[in-house]
């Protein structure tokens, strides 16, 4: 097979796992977990094959590994679609497919595997636990999951959808991908349908993304209309980038109308055809990766199973939304006027800062975790923003996996948690609250060392981590770009980072159990911590592949391979930023002084009520739900409610229909009475029925039911037809 | 010389010039020389049959620690002809309410049903009744009218007892026949032809050597249509006093009885010509043909001797065990076994002689052990839920 | 007249007669052995049309099958093995003008017919009727379609005949 | 030398002492009789055909083989609905298994 056939089929296990489970298996859980984390493992090796061999040919970026098909026919040519493996698609590829593969291993654990099955657990809600009989007492344990096999199918599927995204050379099949990822992150959000809270964060992301994803298919549209493909590599063509970028958008509207308002004509002139189709897809990108003002559906989907969470939010669909706008780079960069990567570059520093300041309230593990990935998020874009491509890849990979770890960690407190719960009965306490925790350091070690680990990389604890290297980067480079307010921004809010981190990490596992629950955590199988040892393993080895030349002391000792073979993608080899000492200065003093006072500031705290930082206004994410719901969520329930069903539908409509009614009706009536049942039924229909009844009362008598009568019968008639075809017929 | 070489033709062209030198038309000659040809057979295998009966008294006592006949005659030798007269002697009964002619033809069909296979016995390369080409088939069908002597002997006999033993009997013969006939496709497979003389000609290479596993569930599967111990739910005297032929007395008791011999010793003869040579041993059948008949005679009784071993060693086995037997296992196994050698012989048609014998065997070897791999899981199952059964009601009490 | 002639004639009024006795007979064992007979007489007629395999064919699945499976439902079906009252319906003089019916009309029409004085030819040298028939009955250019069919056919019926005669109790 | 026409005559005959058994026996078991005879008539006619027509051609006698087997599948059926019936109405009589009537 060639490496081409083998990127064919990397996307393909995963998708049929999700058909064999749903139709053949769903009702065996080992089989069914089995066949998915097989397709997992296939597609790992089969992006490990091609890992390897891209990373053997010399200037990946010009001749990357390519294979297209005929798909839909047009007028006088085809619609390819293929596949694309570049160096961009390559790392993106090994970090996919190792988390994915991690996730899928971590969920047997987290929806206790071989756990018996709950007393009272319905599909549609979590697992209550168990009662066993052991040793003469009776005590509580985990139960499995009641919709185990289908957990594994929407993974599968979920799988697919990432897989064909990142394989893909064109944005049709890509935006396929993206959009089975958008269903399925619905239906795993979703999974405990049960929960009202599970179905309205479920409709919210579905309905928040769908936003976005109008605007990106109205670019790709757009972009399809104008370049007449979307093939990666043919859009990227300097004349087509370069014709894109001088052309202004919207030349009528500037022509007729604005023309008679000269002030306006900056503002128009610097929509470039480039830079707007790049702001409509960068509008996808900011719905899927929950940039402000989209941001709102990702805090609540933290209400799915947290491998969806880690899935989701982490590795691959927020993900997947930088890495499209990360693809679509060069198309921002045609932009004469430089506009729509202005606009990219303050989306994403004003979410990064914006985001870390919720996350400074919340008492959600899992929350805390979800607004610090929007910030993240906000990071890379703001390093898209400012051109500083390879640091966004590199931070976009170290931040996959230190997030998914930090995820799948969470989700293993939890677990610990809920096994406490489970012992102690007491169900009104939340296990998700890191006010309930506390001290769980010596209750779960494996978990606490590789959560320090996932934390000290997303705060970016210097040298060690790969978060360092990744957030130093973007730091120095809009340092270097002279971009001051992005870096100060982002300086600000890679300081708050460090800082609720290390509250989290002090209010989970230092200081003493604040409640019983917590005294009784235990750690959890190893199904779930090796996924998290491997993945802490890559949080902080990853780093050592981009540390850049000039770094003093570590410079050079490991030669900065990202930055070389990332930037291969782009037609341009991007410059690596002179050496200077503030912004690396800065991202120590921020890391480590967010460090050090988070865990100064919260080492004493017990209770919420000893939390200064509880502010309203942040505890309730600058009400931005409460804002949505008054400026569209309200008024659509009144178009559809009021406007639409009681005026239109029930007042003009029904109106007009009333005065058809009597007129319809005595036309029927008048048919009925005096042509339909006098000569239809009275006469071809009881007059037929009357007819045969009368043949059939006479021929009845010949049906006496015996066999030989019926012989005999047959038997006369053979001889007589067979005499009267010799004498009449054959003899003639 | 020619005599030695082939006696029957020069005794036939003696007796023809002998004929038709009396005037007799050359067609009328032929036929009467045939009958005498059948008459000497038949009476020469009457004869062994009385020797059989002997023999098997002989045998029987030496299995149970005893001497056997040892009065009339050298070692009893005359005991046979002792019993004839006794049952010849014996007033001969017909039950109130029996079908006469029915009842009467039943002993002649069953012992016509044995002698009519000796048509088709090769007994020497030049001593052959009847060369048919379907000759394997032709064993069958005469099973068919011995199946149909003992159901006519069952009904016209008016008692209960031989009504039930003849429609066990009957079962057990029809579907015992089928693993029969199947394995005896086998040896046509590997002779490429039916017929009884092409198969013992063919066998260079005795088939037993090629396909061991066929020749014993044809071995087992003679038994059962024999009637014989563990297979003689028939008669089973225990139940059913003796079967089918509890009414009858006199001569023809003795018929089903000498039938009955002859039968197991015709099918020691089957078995050796199917599956071990027939009259081929190491060139021995070329020198004269009357070694060849000494030397399938032999191996008959070896066959006789294996069946006897066998009924005189094995308990009987229950009438729905013997049918499962049969149906779940014997047959299913016999249909795998054609399927596998028909494939592989087509498979191996051009390879070398070693490799073919050894693969024929190695199949038959691998086939068996599957097979009784299989039969011993299933065995251990219904152990278990009988076992498990019985537990269960121990710990009601 | 030929010997083969002679033979034909009295294995045909063999079989015709066994065949009378079949339909005519009122014991239904006697009935069903008389059908034997004329199985056997049919057995011999292949025989005589050197159709060897036929008549082995025919005494294995007649004789050694059918008739025995006759007989056992004879038996299953009569609780005292004896029929009381007549053997034959009402109509059976109509049956009687239906076959004599019949069998003067297929004389009819092979009074009419040119082929029927034909005799057979001999075999060909070498020509082995049990080879060609096993040959036809497998060459996929021959009949192994409808014979496979007849096999399924034969399988369905058996299980089929299971099902109907299972006693559900 | 047998003229063909004996065997056909034969056929015909033993045909029409099937359809006597078929059509006036009163037992259903007899009645299955008759179609047994009547098959081997059938197979007579097909045998004769063969040896009496081309015999390169075998089509008379393999079909002679596939009415072996459909007369063993009538029988078993045929047998086996004879004794449901007999199990359910206590009769054989073929007058008197009527019940599919007006």
């Amino acid at each position: 097979m060639t490496t081409e056939t083998i990127i064919w089929l990397i996307p393909l296990p995963p998708a049929l796992a999700f058909f064999l489970i749903v139709l053949f298996t769903n009702k065996n859980k080992a089989l069914s977990h089995t066949i998915a984390v097989g397709a997992a493992l296939l597609s790992w090796i089969g992006s490990m094959y091609v890992f390897v061999k891209a990373l053997g040919v010399e200037h990946l970026g010009e001749h990357p590994f390519t294979s297209s098909i005929n798909w839909l026919p047009l007028a006088d040519t085809w619609f390819k679609i293929g596949v694309l493996v570049d160096p961009l698609t390559t790392v993106t590829l090994f970090f996919v497919a190792w988390t994915v593969l991690m996730i899928f291993i971590y969920s047997v654990g987290y929806h206790n595997y071989g756990q018996p099955a709950g007393d009272h657990d319905r599909a549609g809600l979590p697992p209550h636990g168990a009662t066993i009989e052991a040793h003469g007492h009776k005590h509580t344990v985990p139960s499995v999951e009641p919709m185990y096999s289908r957990f594994f199918a929407f993974i599968g599927l979920f799988a697919f959808g990432m897989f064909t995204l990142v394989v893909s050379d064109n944005l049709l099949t890509l935006f396929v991908g993206w959009e089975i990822m958008g269903l399925c992150s619905y239906l795993l959000i979703g999974f405990w349908y049960g929960k009202k809270s599970a179905r309205d964060a479920a409709v919210k992301a579905f309905m928040t993304t769908r936003i976005g994803d109008v605007f990106m298919l109205l670019g790709i549209a757009w972009l399809y209309s104008y370049t007449g493909t979307l093939n990666f590599r043919e859009i990227f063509r300097p004349e087509v980038l370069e014709g894109m970028g001088n052309t202004i958008a919207f030349p009528k509207l500037a022509n007729t109308v604005l023309v008679n308002i000269p002030a306006l004509w900056p503002l128009l002139s610097s929509f470039t055809v480039a830079g707007t189709i790049g702001l409509l897809l960068f509008i996808g990108t900011v719905g899927k990766s929950a940039q402000f003002p989209l941001h709102v559906w990702l805090p609540d989907a933290m209400e799915g199973p947290t491998p969806v969470s880690a899935m989701i939010h982490a590795a691959t669909m927020v993900s997947a939304g930088v890495y499209a706008i990360i693809r679509m780079f060069p198309l921002l960069n045609a932009d004469l006027s430089g506009m729509s990567l202005s606009i990219v570059a303050f989306i994403g520093a004003f979410t990064a800062l914006f985001a870390a300041t919720i996350a400074l309230a919340q008492n959600d593990i899992k929350r805390v975790l979800a607004y610090s990935t929007i910030s993240q998020l906000g990071f890379m874009i703001a390093a898209l923003g400012i051109h500083a491509y390879i640091a966004a890849v590199f931070h976009l990979i170290t931040h996959a996996f230190f997030k998914a770890l930090l995820f799948l960690g969470s989700g293993s407190v939890i677990h610990g948690m809920e096994h406490g719960v489970l012992h102690t009965g007491n169900h009104d306490v939340d296990p998700q609250n890191m006010f309930n925790m506390g001290g769980l350091k010596n209750k779960m070690p494996i978990t606490f060392w590789t959560f320090l680990i996932g934390g000290f990389a997303l705060s970016g604890f210097p040298l060690i981590t790969a978060g360092f290297w990744s957030k130093d980067e973007i730091l120095a480079d809009a340092f270097g770009h002279g971009n001051i307010y992005v870096f100060a921004t982002l300086a600000v809010a890679a300081f708050i980072t460090a800082f609720y981190t290390m509250r989290q990490i002090t209010l989970t596992f230092f200081g003493e159990p604040r409640t019983k629950e917590a005294e009784h955590a235990q750690e959890t199988s190893w199904t779930m911590t090796l996924p998290l040892v491997i993945l802490s393993v890559f949080a902080i080895g990853y780093g050592w592949v981009g540390i850049p030349e000039h770094f003093p002391l570590l410079g050079g000792l490991v030669p900065n391979w990202i930055h070389e073979f990332v930037g291969g993608t782009l037609a341009e080899h991007p410059e690596a930023v002179e050496f200077n000492i503030v912004p690396l200065l800065t991202s120590l003093i921020v890391a480590l002084g967010g460090l050090f006072f988070g865990w100064l500031a919260y080492r004493n705290v017990n209770s919420p009520a000893e939390d200064k930082l509880q502010i309203p206004l942040l505890k309730n994410k600058y009400y931005f739900d409460e804002l949505y719901d008054f400026l569209f969520i309200k008024p659509a329930y009144w178009f559809a409610e009021t406007f639409v069903y009681k005026w239109m539908d029930k007042g003009l409509i029904d109106g007009i229909l009333h005065v058809f009614d009597p007129i319809t009706n005595g036309l029927g009536s008048f048919i009925r009475n005096y042509f339909d049942l006098p000569v239809i039924n009275r006469f071809f229909g009881d007059g037929s029925a009357d007819v045969t009844y009368w043949f059939g009362g006479k021929l009845r008598a010949v049906q006496t039911g015996r066999i030989q009568q019926y012989l005999m019968y047959a038997l006369v008639a053979f001889i007589a037809i067979g005499a009267a075809l010799y004498f009449f017929v054959f003899s003639v | 010389m020619d005599f030695w070489n082939d006696p029957l033709k020069v005794a036939a062209d003696w007796l023809l010039g002998i004929l038709t030198g009396w005037g007799m038309p050359e067609i009328a000659a032929q036929i009467v020389i045939g009958f005498l040809g059948v008459l000497i057979l038949l009476s020469l295998l009457m004869v062994l049959d009385i020797f059989l009966v002997w023999i098997e008294r002989k045998v029987v006592s030496r299995f149970q620690s005893r001497i056997g006949p040892n009065r009339v005659g050298p070692f009893g030798l005359i005991q046979p002809f002792a019993d004839i007269i006794k049952l010849l002697i014996k007033e001969d009964i017909t039950p109130t309410g029996a079908d006469k002619v029915v009842y009467n033809l039943a002993p002649l069909l069953s012992m016509m049903s044995v002698l009519i296979l000796w048509a088709v016995v090769p007994l020497a390369p030049t001593m052959l009744g009847v060369d048919l080409n379907v000759g394997a088939l032709y064993i069958i069908a005469a099973g068919a009218i011995g199946t149909l002597s003992i159901i006519m002997a069952g009904w016209s006999s008016n008692n209960k007892y031989s009504l039930i033993g003849a429609f066990r009997e009957v079962a057990v013969l029809l579907s015992f026949e089928i693993p029969m006939l199947t394995v005896m496709l086998i040896p046509t497979i590997f002779a490429g032809s039916m017929g009884i003389a092409a198969i013992t000609n063919a066998q260079t290479i005795w088939f037993v050597f090629l396909s061991p596993l066929a020749a014993l569930i044809f071995l087992i599967a003679a038994i059962a249509e024999l009637g014989r111990s563990p297979f003689d739910m028939g008669e089973a005297e225990s139940e059913l006093v003796a079967g089918y032929n509890i009414e009858y007395s006199g001569m023809k008791f003795g018929m089903f009885y000498a039938g009955e011999l002859l039968h197991a010793f015709t099918f020691g003869g089957f078995l050796a010509i199917l599956f071990f040579g027939g009259y081929r041993f190491f060139g021995l059948e070329q020198v004269s043909p009357f070694l060849a008949i000494v030397v399938i005679l032999f191996k008959a009784m070896i066959g006789y001797w294996i069946i006897m071993w066998i009924k005189y060693t094995l308990l009987r086995i229950r009438i729905d065990h013997m049918l499962a037997f049969n149906w779940k296992f014997l047959t299913p196994l016999a249909f795998v076994l054609l399927m596998v050698t028909a494939f592989l012989n087509a498979l191996l048609a051009d390879a070398p002689g070693w490799f073919y014998i050894s693969s024929m065997f190695l199949s038959n070897v691998v086939l068996a052990w599957i097979a009784l791999e299989l039969a011993r899981s299933t065995s251990r199952k219904e152990r278990e839920k009988v076992e498990g059964a019985k537990k269960v009601a121990e710990a009601h009490h | 007249m030929t010997g083969e002639q002679i033979i034909f004639l009295v294995v045909a009024f063999f079989t015709l007669f066994s065949a009378l006795r079949v339909v005519t007979t009122g014991n239904l064992v006697h009935a069903a052995l008389w059908l034997i007979a004329t199985l056997f007489g049919v057995a011999v007629v292949f025989a005589l049309l050197d159709a060897g395999f036929l008549a082995v064919v025919q005494v294995v699945v007649y004789i050694g099958a059918i008739a025995i499976l006759f007989i056992f439902a004879v038996m299953l079906t009569r609780k005292d093995m004896r029929d009381q009252g007549p053997q034959l319906n009402k109509t059976w003089w109509f049956g009687a003008l239906l076959a004599v019916g019949t069998f003067s009309g297929l004389y009819f029409l092979l009074q009419g017919w040119n082929g029927l004085s034909k005799t057979a030819a001999d075999f060909p040298s070498g020509f082995d009727a049990v080879g060609e028939l096993g040959t036809a009955l497998t060459s996929p250019a021959a009949y192994v379609l409808p014979f496979e069919v007849a096999s399924v056919l034969l399988v369905a019926a058996l299980v089929g005949a299971v099902y109907v005669a299972f006693n559900r109790k | 030398m047998v003229p063909l026409s004996w065997y056909l005559i034969l056929s015909a005959a033993l045909f029409s002492i099937g359809v006597f058994g078929v059509l006036s026996r009163r037992n259903a078991v007899a009645i299955l009789l008759g179609i047994e005879l009547m098959l081997n008539a059938v197979n007579i006619n097909l045998a004769a055909f063969w040896r009496y027509g081309n015999v390169m051609n075998m089509a008379g006698q393999v079909f002679a083989i596939i009415v072996f087997a459909v007369a063993a599948a009538e029988v078993s059926v045929g047998l086996a609905l004879v004794i449901s019936v007999y199990r359910k109405h206590n009769t054989v009589i073929a007058d008197e298994i009527d019940m599919m009537k007006f």
